[in-house]
């Protein structure tokens, strides 16, 4: 299945879809990081990645898409220009996308040999009469209602969490009161149904200000901007006018007789920059599928001219959208959990087998302890180099991306301890290098600061970079018998984190080959039978403990207290009045997990 | 001489066109846009009339300088894109009027100005360069040097303008 | 000839591409760009709901004329060239600024939230570059006592402009980089706004908007040939071979820099031309002036 | 040529290039109508829509550059045609041209000190 462009397949288009299908790009959901932690690599398989569905031709679908995050890859999809196709690795196509062309699991080599088959594909069925057009999930325009689908979308996001001052407690600047920021947000679907929707006057949050301005008096006037829109939308379809809503209707035109209106009164109730200039904020979303954020993540920039005046996070689109699974029998629990997050699927494994190990025994297993800390160091080193490459592609760094993923591919590829120890002087090149570049230095300086934060409530690298002595492996005595002793650096800054994670990385492999193992934990379930159980390890984002409740032989209650959750209290300081690229880097340093986020 | 000429109006209608278009219009950044190929238009005049320093200075500055303009009107204007319609013009009785005196007083000085015989012959444009080079360190060396002063007057109008803002 | 002359440009543009597609992909292949442009002109052509239409349109076609007018000027060699301009070196600049302009447009164009601060951070990045390109510039007409680009090579039979002016060859490479906004100086098209001003543009639009940029690349690479590195002269081999071969290693030395850098920040860009870049043009006239003064030639 | 025909040439080059594009859109046109469907036409934002348009006033941060760069701009007008007399001339362009850069030095200087030069 392919969605076609409309026309009889003529020769001459049959060679150039022939043609074209050899130039392939993506458009990578949830995001390209999941594709390098799935151990993709769509670039290699000659699927480069794009920045913007405009640019792309395939909706690469990566690992496990939950639901909720489908209604925003169908507006993507939507957005792109056809032919267009759908690849699913490792996953299947969730409704309202139309059917992979090609589905395929999550293997290189599979994604290899569909990227071939994509290509066959696209070369015969580019072009086809017989179409119908993709709808992401709205009623069609003409009857305008249709509640069963509207409503259901509605609900689904009603639950919205919108973080600002108000709730989030974490560290805030000044902002300016700001007309109708404070008001309950919209949620998206509502704003996504606008132009199919009845407007309704008066519950629309943005108001447009319109002056009119006659004779030399001068009357502002709100007027609800979606009816505003629609009008216009309606023009853009009919007619390719010359002047923005030609032929629009004009809206009357009230004259004010009594007094003058200065341009004081009217900016008055506008947002002041701290430059004291009166001007419109806009809210512009970088998210929930923005290149270079994590995948899933609903960040909203409210932007005063390219400078962030507040940042908001949005209900995570993915946020342990597989909870629901957990509860079930002991014995798959550890695999199931560790679907939590495609980020760090195996410290989620290694911190379920922990707490049921805390269930069922009395003396700790060193065995299965030496197996835990290869794995999690493992996947420390993996994330952190994930993390890294999508933290170059956002700064454009096209060497160090390069350099990330060949790295993460050889760590991933390595079958035993001596193969990482012999990946060990490769890494430290590159670690080395990376510290000497001075442009990567002065990028990263000073941006993204949290300088005074509350270092007690961070954790992990972020916490580590403000120079808090916070990690859960201090207190392991097995950690303690490798000499193992925190990375800490006193910049909360950017490269304070970047600087924590690589020298982790390094760490992390030396800690690999010390304990000797990398296999993943075997644990025999068959004991645990009833019980509670807790843990705490060290994620690569950080402390993470779990409490478990089990009884007669199935998981009762999972209660998981993640490290982002607690890190995206720093949104709001690493982004206030920054530029909105240095917003992004900030937000992207304390490499928050959208899947670990409860809200 | 007739290509020239033709150029020469057309260039002509085009500016007058665009600098219609700068009123004509609801959108801020387009009226600067408008007003930017005015400026080129001129620059295509100067072209037509062999004046190949001013021309191509006028293409070249008028682009950057115009643009500039543009960020100032979209900064300090309601409604820069235009969405609203919102009408622009305002006093039209007073600036009709002062429209019609300009014009018309422009035309005749135009008409009644004696402009001299046509050149004949110009310059060729390196050596209108040269001249101009010349010029400028010769008779009008004063003028010049007072230019620099001038646009250091406005260096430090534009600061004070700049942090006058900030300590409000 | 002329119609040769811009068939040389094309072929040039198309070089251009080969070099960054194999700076972007680590491999050298030739047909890739073909392939690219071709893919780009099968798919549909969007266009955004209520854009400024005549802006959208305006940019992609803009950005070429512009790119192709500024080559205009540059010879190959002796005598070929397909305008030998008077004030060739500041008709570059002229037809350079309209590359701001068409970036602007194709930002404000769109009424797209990412596109438009794309742009408007260009026009940012020319309040940055420009002046590194007009000075420099100056101090090399300084030398050739002339604006035709043909006798700005002439000029440096004795010793290229690169040796003699090398601060002027610095900022000017730098500041041809960010005209063709190339990495690291990418701002308008970064990845952390989805591609930026070219974000929403598709089809054959987004086909014209990137060869215009190629062309440009090649245009500011020749510039720097024509302006520092002598041109068309080089020993034993034919002058226009010199040209296109220190063009073709100008452009791929551009496009290689940016790989191994991040992303510049804006207001460091802007900090550094006006604090550092500009004393350092006008130091760089200075030291042009006294040399011109004292060693005469 | 002429310095009439070289423009006219120019003016070539800029008809020749909207030919072009013509062309490519043509060729593009040819190959099929696009299909018009919901969403597509909203501009990419994340994978919202967001039914707000971006046009607003849009605070630029760099405008105190941006005046200082006018000054500037300005002065390069002077700075051409003088880089061409200034071997012909000699001492006493240096001179003449020194003052003026100068001065403008000194207003680049009076703007830095009073912080003309940062973001906004």
């Amino acid at each position: 299945m392919l969605e076609a462009r409309r026309g009889r397949p003529t020769w001459e288009r049959r060679l150039l879809a022939r043609l074209l299908s050899h130039h392939l790009t993506a458009f990578v959901i949830p995001g390209l990081e999941v594709a390098h932690a799935c151990g993709l690599d769509p670039e290699a398989a000659g699927l480069s990645p794009a920045a913007t569905p405009r640019h792309a031709a395939v909706l690469l679908l990566v690992g496990e898409v939950p639901p909720s995050l489908a209604h925003a890859a169908a507006v993507v999809y939507a957005q792109m220009p056809r032919p267009r196709a759908i690849l699913a690795v490792g996953t299947d196509s969730p409704p309202p996308l139309p059917g992979a062309s090609v589905t395929v699991p999550a293997m290189q080599e599979d994604l290899v040999a569909a990227v071939q088959q994509l290509r066959a594909v696209m070369a015969r069925n580019a072009w086809s009469t017989e179409l119908s057009a993709f709808d992401a999930d709205h009623a069609p325009p003409s009857d305008g209602a249709s509640p069963g689908k509207h409503g259901a979308q509605t609900e689904a996001n009603s639950h919205d969490m919108h973080l600002d001052r108000g709730t989030a407690g974490g560290v805030h600047g000044q902002t300016p009161p700001l007309e109708g920021v404070d008001k309950p947000h919209h949620d998206q679907a509502e704003m996504a149904a606008g132009h199919a929707m009845p407007p309704e006057p008066g519950t629309h949050q943005h108001h447009h200000h319109l002056m009119e301005e006659h004779g030399g008096h001068v009357q502002p006037q709100e007027v609800d901007h979606v009816r505003h829109e629609q009008e216009m939308d309606h023009v853009a379809h009919t007619s390719a006018g010359e002047d923005p809503g030609d032929g629009h209707k004009h809206l009357h035109h009230r004259e004010h007789e009594g007094g003058f209106m200065s341009m004081v009164m009217m900016t008055q109730d506008l947002p002041r920059s701290p430059d004291g200039l009166p001007m419109e904020w806009l809210e512009v979303p970088f998210g929930p599928l923005f290149p270079g954020l994590p995948g899933g993540l609903a960040l909203t920039f409210t932007l005063d001219g390219d400078t962030v005046t507040r940042a908001s996070l949005t209900q995570s689109a993915v946020a342990r959208g597989l909870a629901a699974t957990w509860s079930g029998p002991v014995s798959g629990f550890p695999t199931r959990f560790a679907r939590l997050d495609p980020l760090a699927g195996d410290a989620y494994r290694v911190l379920a087998v922990r707490a049921l190990e805390a269930m069922r025994a009395t003396t700790v297993d060193r065995t299965l302890a030496w197996s835990c800390i290869g794995v999690m160091e493992r996947q420390r080193a993996l994330s952190h180099l994930t993390w890294l490459a999508s933290f170059a592609w956002l700064l454009g760094d096209r060497w160090l991306r390069a350099r990330a993923i060949s790295l993460l591919q050889r760590l991933r590829g390595a079958p035993d301890v001596d193969s990482v120890a012999r990946l060990r002087p490769g890494v430290d090149r590159f670690v080395d290098r990376v510290r000497s570049m001075p442009p990567l230095r002065w990028r990263l300086q000073g941006v993204g600061g949290f300088e005074g934060a509350d270092t007690a409530r961070l954790r992990g690298p972020v916490a580590r970079a403000a120079g808090g002595d916070e990690d859960a492996r201090t207190g392991d005595p097995l950690y303690h018998d490798l000499g193992f002793t925190p990375v800490l650096r006193h910049g909360a800054d950017a490269w304070s984190c970047l600087e924590v994670r690589l020298a982790e990385m390094r760490q992390s492999l030396d800690l690999m080959v010390a304990a000797g193992a990398l296999s993943a934990p075997d644990l025999d379930t068959s004991m645990v039978r009833d019980g509670t159980g807790m843990a705490t390890v060290e994620t690569p984002r950080g402390r993470s403990t779990l409490h478990l409740t089990v009884s007669g032989g199935l998981v009762q209650t999972v209660d998981l207290d993640a490290p982002s959750t607690y890190n995206m209290e720093l949104l709001q300081t690493v982004t206030f009045q920054q530029e909105v690229s240095d917003a992004l880097v900030g937000v992207v340093s304390l490499d928050l997990s959208p899947w670990e986020l409860d809200r | 001489m007739t290509v020239q000429a033709g150029a020469l109006a057309l260039f002509g209608l085009a500016a007058l066109w665009f600098g219609m278009a700068v009123f004509r219009t609801h959108s801020m950044v387009r009226s600067a846009f408008s007003l930017l190929t005015t400026m080129a238009a001129l620059g295509g005049m100067f072209l037509a009339m062999q004046a190949e320093f001013l021309g191509v200075l006028q293409l070249m500055m008028m682009a950057t300088e115009m643009a500039i303009m543009a960020i100032f009107m979209m900064m300090y204007m309601m409604d820069p894109g235009g969405l609203g319609q919102m009408e622009m013009t305002h006093q039209k009785r007073l600036s009709l009027l002062a429209g019609i005196v300009g014009g018309l007083a422009g035309l005749a000085l135009a008409v009644a100005s004696a402009w001299g015989p046509v050149a004949s012959r110009v310059p060729n444009p390196a050596r209108q360069t040269h001249d101009l080079g010349i010029e400028l360190l010769g008779r009008s060396m004063l003028i010049f040097e007072t230019a620099g002063v001038s646009i250091l007057v406005a260096m430090i109008a534009a600061t004070t303008v700049v942090i006058s803002r900030r300590h409000e | 000839m002329n119609l040769w002359l811009l068939l040389l440009i094309l072929a040039g543009a198309y070089l251009v591409a080969v070099i960054e597609n194999w700076v972007v992909t680590g491999r050298l292949r030739l047909l890739a760009p073909l392939l690219a442009g071709i893919a780009l002109l099968g798919r549909e052509s969007l266009v955004p709901r209520l854009p400024d239409r005549l802006l959208f349109e305006t940019a992609p076609p803009l950005l070429l004329a512009a790119a192709i007018l500024s080559m205009a000027v540059l010879p190959l060699a002796p005598g070929t060239v397909l305008v030998d301009l008077a004030t060739g070196a500041l008709f570059v600049n002229a037809a350079l600024a309209y590359v701001m302009v068409a970036v602007v447009m194709a930002g404000w164009g769109p009424d797209a939230a990412y596109a438009m601060i794309g742009g408007w951070r260009f026009l940012g990045q020319l309040v940055a570059y420009s002046m590194l390109i007009v000075m420099p510039i100056t101090a090399v007409a300084m030398r050739a006592q002339s604006l035709v680009t043909t006798a700005i090579v002439s000029s440096q039979a004795p010793l290229p402009n690169a040796v003699a002016q090398p601060l002027g060859f610095l900022l000017f490479f730098l500041a041809a980089m960010a005209v063709a906004f190339l990495p690291p100086f990418d701002l308008p098209t970064a990845s952390d706004l989805a591609d930026g001003v070219f974000g929403e543009y598709t089809g054959a639009r987004l086909a014209i908007l990137r060869l215009a940029r190629l062309v440009l690349v090649l245009s500011l690479a020749t510039a720097v040939t024509v302006f520092y590195l002598g041109g068309w002269l080089g020993p034993l081999l034919p002058p226009a071979f010199w040209t296109i071969v220190k063009t073709l290693a100008v452009a791929a030395v551009m496009l290689l820099g940016g790989r191994y850098l991040p992303r510049t920040r804006s207001d460091h860009l802007l900090e550094w031309s006006w604090k550092l870049g500009i004393p350092l043009a006008l130091v760089n006239i200075f030291w042009v002036g006294i040399t011109l003064l004292v060693v005469q030639r | 040529m002429t310095p009439l025909q070289q423009y006219l040439v120019l003016l070539g080059l800029v008809a020749g290039t909207t030919g072009l594009v013509v062309v490519l859109h043509l060729i593009a046109r040819s190959l099929g109508p696009n299909l018009p469907e919901p969403d597509k036409d909203i501009p990419f934002a994340g994978g919202t829509l967001s039914p707000k348009p971006a046009w607003v006033r849009y605070h630029v941060h760099y405008y105190g550059i941006a005046l200082l760069f006018l000054a500037f701009d300005m002065e390069m007008a002077f700075m051409y045609p003088w880089a061409v007399v200034f071997r012909e001339v000699g001492l006493e362009a240096f001179l003449d041209m020194g003052v003026f850069l100068l001065i403008l030095f000194l207003g680049l200087l009076y703007g830095w000190s009073q912080g003309a030069l940062r973001r906004q």
